[in-house]
């Protein structure tokens, strides 16, 4: 099987983490502090609800019949997707009732909570036995990185100024936990089995994982660092940044079927 | 052990004629493009030379399949009496889960129909008392049905060189590997 | 009423009961008359289409010109092939097909198929017009006509048929141009001639033992042959052989898919077969290891070519020619002359050399030698006709009264010819060489070719020197191309008429190699205008006859059916032991033989009705008296290049439907890596292939399955691609084949070429 | 619009078997179908010109840009003779029709289907029965505007510029059926096509 641009897939995952990044981010900032909500609180959670929502109507885009996408939650004893397919499901309705209630904080726990259960979930999903570079805890942690950088980036949207110097450093921290994730991890492929060795060759071999390096964690950083606040251009940097890297996500991390016959 | 259906892929019959991915297609009238067997050469760094070793390989009808467990829309079926993999098409909402899951690249998309397809081990030929279409085309009988129940073939490997190793979802198919004659080259010209 | 669900509707349609009672008022009313439609009818009850019920099975057989000749069973339903199996009848193929085979439904059902009769306004233009069969057969006759009055005689009019499609009653072909007059004939064959010959000289006719007996054989060597591409049905004969103890050696000069099955593999230099067998003869002279009684008894001249080879062959000597190490060859001989019986499957692709007849008539003599000429399980086993004795009812027909041709006697027109040559008529057919049709063409003078029909053929794919074909193209009046797919030929052509495939006429087909016997059945009708060669023939013979009474013998109405029964005889029968071809309908039969070897009596067709070492036929007929070395050719370029069948066609056929496309979907020369390297050239790069003849370009693979001075490239027509390997090869002749087969056969693979990156 | 000459005359096109039939059955177009007769058609050369064009489409010899069968287009293996070719044959006979071509010109050619249109058409106008309600809304919408569209945009990717009488004709075509759907109570859209499944 040969990997193709999942397009809908990319901009599925990406929007959905950044709307989970967001909500991360809210319950982050707003944990041990007053119980009182952020003045824009109802726009920022209606905004999650909605960039989750219209992710998952991407993601519709996706399938061959969408009018069977219904039945996928069917199947929830084995299949990821489907556990994906309803958390999102529930996650969106959770974010949007948080919205309209202005960010109960036992709503906001909650929907933090059950954003991280998803990207776990959308992590397994992405994590099969057929892509080995792959077939572990990193699409999670490549997902969980996403949703921090864009959570931090898109929040500082919304944030009150004193929270920004926080977004600021947990920015800071997840570019620099990223690059070095993001670099490291095609470095080990590299001394795995075959598969994770073309993978690695692959990424490395690929455009758009040095314009994700580059212009998704590098520049951003730099940035942050040099002017030591947030731009408001910066998270459709960041947001650029992580279509690319999803990009190669989906197109360039081999399937074991693209060696049949050769060693694996 | 119950009663598990599966291939065994001789390696060292089988001369790579490509007649039972065309009888597969001959079966079913496939569109082009769709593969339900697909014969592929082992690479250079397994057997020597190019294109001169082969496993003929479709669904491997594996104990734990990775298809069936991905499918969010439970369109995958395992019978009880065979072990079959059944991929239930007019269940199938075409996500590609199971493509992009299954390690051994068995489902395919059909773009006409924008569903997955695989190999059905032709379960209805097997249910009137024929083998499958591969099977039954092999010039060499290279490619053989098995019962894993009853199969004792001490030499039979099930992760050769060349097969991904994937012990988890047990594949059904047996291997036996190609073997190399002795070879003389010319003088005058190595 | 609501409109129906699509489904509720089409299980209406299902059902004829129901679909009629559907609209039953309607028709009632009586409303179809004086209804607007010039196309559709209104329809009696009992006629439109029968669409219910199950599959109804028919009798065919693959007509491709192979080894296998399979036996198929078609499975039809409500009139369409729906998919097709072998024939478990046949113990040969055990009810299985090859990858072609299986392939087709597609063939009958693909869209790509030529559908009616059409005339190209300027050749190559792509300006087709269409033509009724009526209009076609018009101008064709017209032209016919023409020539005669013009010349006096049909010497203008040329047929160039092969094996595209090689049913009996496809001879119906040379009959319809006997039936015309006096004709120009390309003859011979470019597949295995100089062999035919060979083998004629030794013993006095091709003839092999049954393939089913190679299980027998305690020591098999595959020469030049590729069996596990051109004839997949035989591997597990040799499988058998194998695991019964044998030891399977494949000589060959590229590492071929049986060589990788076979036990041991011998790389040689490319037309030196002749040197190597020499040198294993001479080795089992050395060591005493013939079989003395055996040619004491059954052979003349032995001892001539004993002598022959203790003064011009030596071990090191082969061993210098043929790049084979001299210690193999000494294995190789005491290892088959001590195995008994041992066989030599001689491939055809080694006789396509210009010593390739003398490497056959060694290669028969090393069998002979080692007494297993005449064994079950042993022989040099290279094809038979034994199973061909039909009556050729569609072939020979009479030249109309008073019909003027070539004077003098003619030869055999081809490995199939049963005519006898001319006899004691007056005019004869002129031969032409058809392994030089383009320089033949370019040649013919008193008359000129003026016209060419094409059959069963695809000339500018098959035919050698293509630049010089498209030359000689040039000098016709008119081409008529019959066929099913739009190839290189047929875009050269004026008219092209579309033929029917196997499941769309009659016919009945036998195997050169096996000895089994199939019925062809007609299983449905013929799809759009297809029409079966010999419905073309009467349907010429009608607007002849038409035009100019008595222009034409041939039958101007026919049943393919009669014809196809009327190629029945007795001793066929007898040899498949049938009542009647009826009994073929149940299934493909076997001849009934004494021996499965041949020449089990020991009794030869020879002069001397045993084994000839020495003929003098031979040496008559301009060759060597004993088998005897012969130089190859002289290299012309620097590395040479072999272009044999590839597993996925039948020269120009099934390559070219898409269900092959998803296999293979393009061509590639193959390079040994060190010959790739010293050119720069990188494994996938795109490369031209050249030489005197002319150049192709396609993409490279590197391989050491070729050797270092070797390119190799397959023959096939892929839709849509300009790829044709006969821009490389040349038509200088094979040593021997004009004695049997009309002309000498064709060094196909004595041909050279140069690559560099495109 | 006269809908039923249209019609004949796309029959007649689609069925010529000559560049003269073409030039007379585009006059009938031409005329009914109130465009300028804008270009000199009926002129020998310019016949030839259309018949080569017309031929390279959708007859041959060569491989044929747009295959004017619906089993081409609906069948998933995209082959002659298939099952819309079935059902095409089984629409003839429910309506007491037959095809006298058989085998020579499959029953889902376009000239047959055109022609089975126009059956309906008067037949219709006839006789107000809710079965032939039903077929006709089966036909039309479950076959015809299955592939009539995937027919006309195969035509339009041609390689070489269209033939302008060819470009007429394959307008005309989309245009009736355009009307014809909108005649039609849009109980279920045209839907995109799905075969049926395949033995799995």
């Amino acid at each position: 099987m040969t990997p193709s641009f999942e397009l809908p897939l990319v901009i599925f995952t990406i929007l959905s983490q950044q709307a989970i990044g967001l909500t991360l981010l809210y319950a982050l900032r707003t944990a041990g502090r007053s119980a009182r909500p952020e003045p824009s609180a109802r726009i920022q959670w209606l905004a999650s609800a909605g960039i989750l929502a219209l992710g998952l109507v991407v993601s519709l885009t996706h399938l061959g019949h969408p009018e069977g996408a219904p039945r996928a939650v069917i199947h929830l004893s084995t299949a990821w997707l489907s556990r994906e397919a309803l958390l999102f499901g529930l996650l969106v309705a959770l974010m949007a009732v948080t919205g309209f209630l202005g960010a109960v904080r036992a709503l906001v726990i909650a929907a933090a909570a059950a954003g991280l259960v998803a990207l776990f979930v959308q992590g397994m999903v992405y994590a099969p036995p057929s892509f080995p570079a792959v077939n572990n805890a990193l699409p999670f942690a490549f997902f969980l990185v996403t949703a921090i950088i864009l959570g931090a980036g898109t929040a500082s949207w919304f944030a009150p100024q004193d929270r920004q110097p926080f977004l600021r450093r947990i920015l800071v921290g997840a570019l620099v936990a990223g690059l070095l994730l993001f670099l490291i991890s095609p470095c080990i492929w590299l001394s795995g089995g075959a598969i994770m060795r073309l993978t690695a060759v692959a990424y490395f071999a690929s455009t758009l994982y040095w314009a994700h390096i580059g212009v998704g964690l590098i520049l951003p950083l730099l940035v942050v660092l040099a002017v030591r606040r947030i731009p408001v251009w910066l998270p459709v940097l960041l947001l650029a940044g992580a279509l690319c890297g999803r990009l190669v996500f989906y197109v360039d991390t081999v399937h074991s079927a693209v060696n049949l016959g050769g060693v694996y | 052990m119950k009663k598990q259906l599966g291939f065994y892929v001789d390696a060292k019959r089988c001369i790579g004629c490509f007649t039972c991915a065309m009888a597969c297609k001959n079966q079913y009238q496939q569109e082009p493009g769709v593969i339900w067997r697909q014969v592929y050469p082992l690479k250079e760094e397994i057997y020597p030379h190019h294109e001169r070793a082969f496993y003929s390989l479709a669904c491997n009808h594996c104990e734990h399949p990775a298809c069936l467990e991905v499918c969010p829309v439970d369109a995958y079926s395992k019978r009880p009496q065979d072990g079959i993999v059944v991929h239930h098409q007019e269940q199938c909402i075409g996500c590609g889960n199971c493509i992009r899951s299954c390690p051994y690249g068995a489902p395919r998309f059909n773009p006409v129909q924008k569903r997955a397809e695989k190999c059905s081990l032709c379960w209805q030929r097997l249910d009137a008392g024929l083998d499958p279409a591969c099977v039954a085309s092999c010039p060499t009988n290279a490619l053989t049905l098995i019962d894993l129940a009853t199969f004792a073939d001490p030499g039979a490997v099930q992760f050769p060189p060349g097969f991904p190793k994937m012990g988890r979802l047990n594949p059904s198919t047996r291997f036996r590997q190609a073997e190399l004659p002795k070879i003389i080259k010319r003088e005058d010209v190595s | 009423m609501s409109p129906m669900t699509k489904q509720a509707m089409e299980r209406i349609l299902e059902n004829s009961v129901s679909r009629r009672s559907f609209l039953s008022r309607l028709l009632a009313t009586g409303a179809l008359a004086g209804l607007p439609c010039g196309l559709l009818r209104p329809g009696t009850a009992e006629a439109g289409q029968v669409w219910e019920g199950g599959y109804q099975t028919f009798r065919n057989a693959c007509p491709r010109n192979c080894y296998d000749t399979c036996s198929i069973i078609s499975y039809v339903k409500d009139g369409v092939v729906k998919f097709v199996e072998g024939a478990p009848e046949s113990s040969f193929t055990r009810g299985g097909l090859c990858v072609k085979g299986n392939s087709y439904v597609r063939r009958v059902y693909s869209p790509d198929r030529i559908k009616y009769p059409m005339e190209q306004q300027g050749r190559g233009s792509g300006n087709w017009k269409r033509l009724s069969w009526d209009q076609a057969m018009d101008k064709i006759a017209r032209k016919i006509l023409d020539i005669k009055e013009r010349d006096g005689s049909l010497l203008g009019l040329a047929l160039t048929k092969y094996s595209g499609n090689f049913g009996i009653t496809n001879y119906g072909v040379e009959g319809m141009m006997s039936s015309l007059g006096y004709t120009t004939r390309m003859v011979g064959t470019p597949c295995w001639p100089a062999g035919i010959d060979a083998q004629n000289f030794d013993m006095g006719s091709m003839w092999c033992n049954d393939p089913e007996d190679l299980p027998q054989a305690r020591y098999v060597i595959v020469w030049g042959a590729n069996p596990a591409w051109c004839s997949v049905h035989s591997m597990k004969f040799l499988y058998a052989a194998q695991e019964a103890g044998a030891k399977m050696v494949v000589v060959d000069p590229v590492f071929t898919q049986t060589a990788a099955k076979a036990d041991e593999y011998v790389e040689i230099r490319a037309g030196e077969d002749c040197a190597l067998a020499l040198g294993l003869c001479r080795h089992i002279l050395d060591r005493g290891l013939y079989d003395r009684e055996w040619v004491t008894a059954h052979s003349v001249g032995f001892d001539d070519f004993a002598a022959y080879l203790r003064d011009n062959v030596t071990v090191e000597w082969a061993a210098g020619k043929s790049g084979v190490p001299i210690a193999q060859i000494k294995a190789l001989a005491e290892e088959f002359a001590q195995a008994r019986p041992a066989t030599i499957w001689i491939g055809y692709g080694m006789q396509r050399h210009v010593n390739g007849g003398a490497a056959v008539r060694v290669l028969d003599a090393l069998v002979a030698m080692t007494g297993n000429v005449g064994k079950p399980g042993g022989g040099a086993r290279y094809g038979h006709l034994q199973t061909w004795g039909f009556n050729y009812h569609a072939m020979l027909q009479k030249p109309p009264e008073g019909s003027k041709g070539w004077l003098g006697a003619s030869g055999p027109k081809g490995e199939f010819d049963v005519s006898g040559g001319a006899g004691n008529a007056k005019y004869a057919d002129r031969a032409l060489n058809i392994n030089k049709t383009a320089q033949e063409i370019l040649d013919a003078k008193d008359p000129p070719i003026r016209m060419l029909w094409v059959a069963c053929k695809n000339v500018l794919s098959q035919d050698f020197d293509r630049p010089k074909m498209l030359k000689a193209f040039d000098k016709l009046e008119m081409v008529v191309a019959v066929d099913q797919f739009f190839n290189q030929t047929v875009e050269q052509a004026d008219i092209v008429l579309p033929v029917t495939t196997l499941f769309e006429d009659w016919t009945v087909n036998a195997s050169y190699w096996h000895y089994w016997l199939s019925l062809n059945e007609q299983a449905i009708k013929p799809l759009h205008e297809a029409k079966s060669d010999i419905q073309i023939a009467a349907a010429l013979s009608r607007r002849m006859n038409e035009l100019a009474p008595g222009s034409c013998t041939f039958a101007t109405e026919i049943d393919s059916k009669d014809w196809m029964a009327r190629e029945f005889n007795k001793d066929i029968y007898d040899l498949f032991g049938l009542s009647s071809w009826e009994d073929l309908r149940k299934g493909p039969a076997k001849a009934k033989l004494a021996s499965s070897a041949s020449w089990a009596d020991g009794k030869f067709a020879t002069p001397s009705k045993k084994y000839e070492f020495r003929s003098d036929l031979c040496a008559k007929n301009g060759h060597d008296a004993l088998p005897m070395y012969k130089e190859g050719r002289a290299p012309y370029d620097k590395l040479r290049l072999l272009t044999p069948h590839h597993k996925f066609a039948i020269h120009s056929q099934f390559q070219n439907l898409d269900w092959m496309a998803d296999f293979n979907p393009a061509p590639f020369v193959y390079i040994h890596p060190r010959a790739a390297a010293q050119r720069g050239i990188a494994d996938g790069d795109m490369v031209r292939v050249f030489n005197k003849v002319g150049e192709v370009r396609l993409a490279a693979r590197l391989t050491s399955d070729v050797p270092p001075d070797t390119l190799l490239m397959y023959e096939t027509w892929y839709k849509g691609l300009a790829f044709n390997c006969q821009n490389l090869v040349d038509d200088t002749s094979a040593d021997m084949g004009a004695y049997k087969t009309g002309a000498p056969g064709v060094a196909i693979h004595d041909q050279f070429a140069d690559v560099a990156r495109a | 619009m006269d809908w039923n000459a249209i019609l004949i005359a796309l029959r007649d096109f689609f069925s010529a078997r000559d560049g003269r039939a073409m030039v007379a059955a585009c006059a009938v177009m031409t005329a009914t179908g109130k465009t300028p007769p804008d270009r000199a058609s009926g002129l020998p050369q310019a016949a030839d010109e259309l018949e080569y064009a017309f031929n390279r489409l959708f007859v041959g010899p060569g491989v044929v840009v747009a295959p004017p069968y619906a089993s081409v287009y609906l069948d998933p293996d995209c082959r002659l003779m298939g099952e819309s070719t079935r059902r095409a044959a089984a629409v003839y006979d429910a309506l007491g029709l037959s095809s006298s071509f058989d085998e020579e010109l499959p029953y889902d050619h376009l000239a047959l289907e055109l022609d089975a249109v126009l059956a309906f058409r008067v037949l219709g106008a006839q006789d107000q029965s809710a079965e032939l309600d039903a077929l006709w809304h089966y036909f039309l919408h479950d076959h015809l505007a299955c592939w009539l569209p995937l027919f006309t945009a195969k035509v339009m990717q041609a390689p070489a510029p269209l033939h302008p009488e060819i470009s007429r004709a394959i307008a005309f075509l989309s245009a009736w059926l355009a009307a014809a759907i909108k005649d039609l109570p849009q109980e279920s859209l045209p839907m995109t096509h799905q075969p049926g499944g395949t033995a799995a």
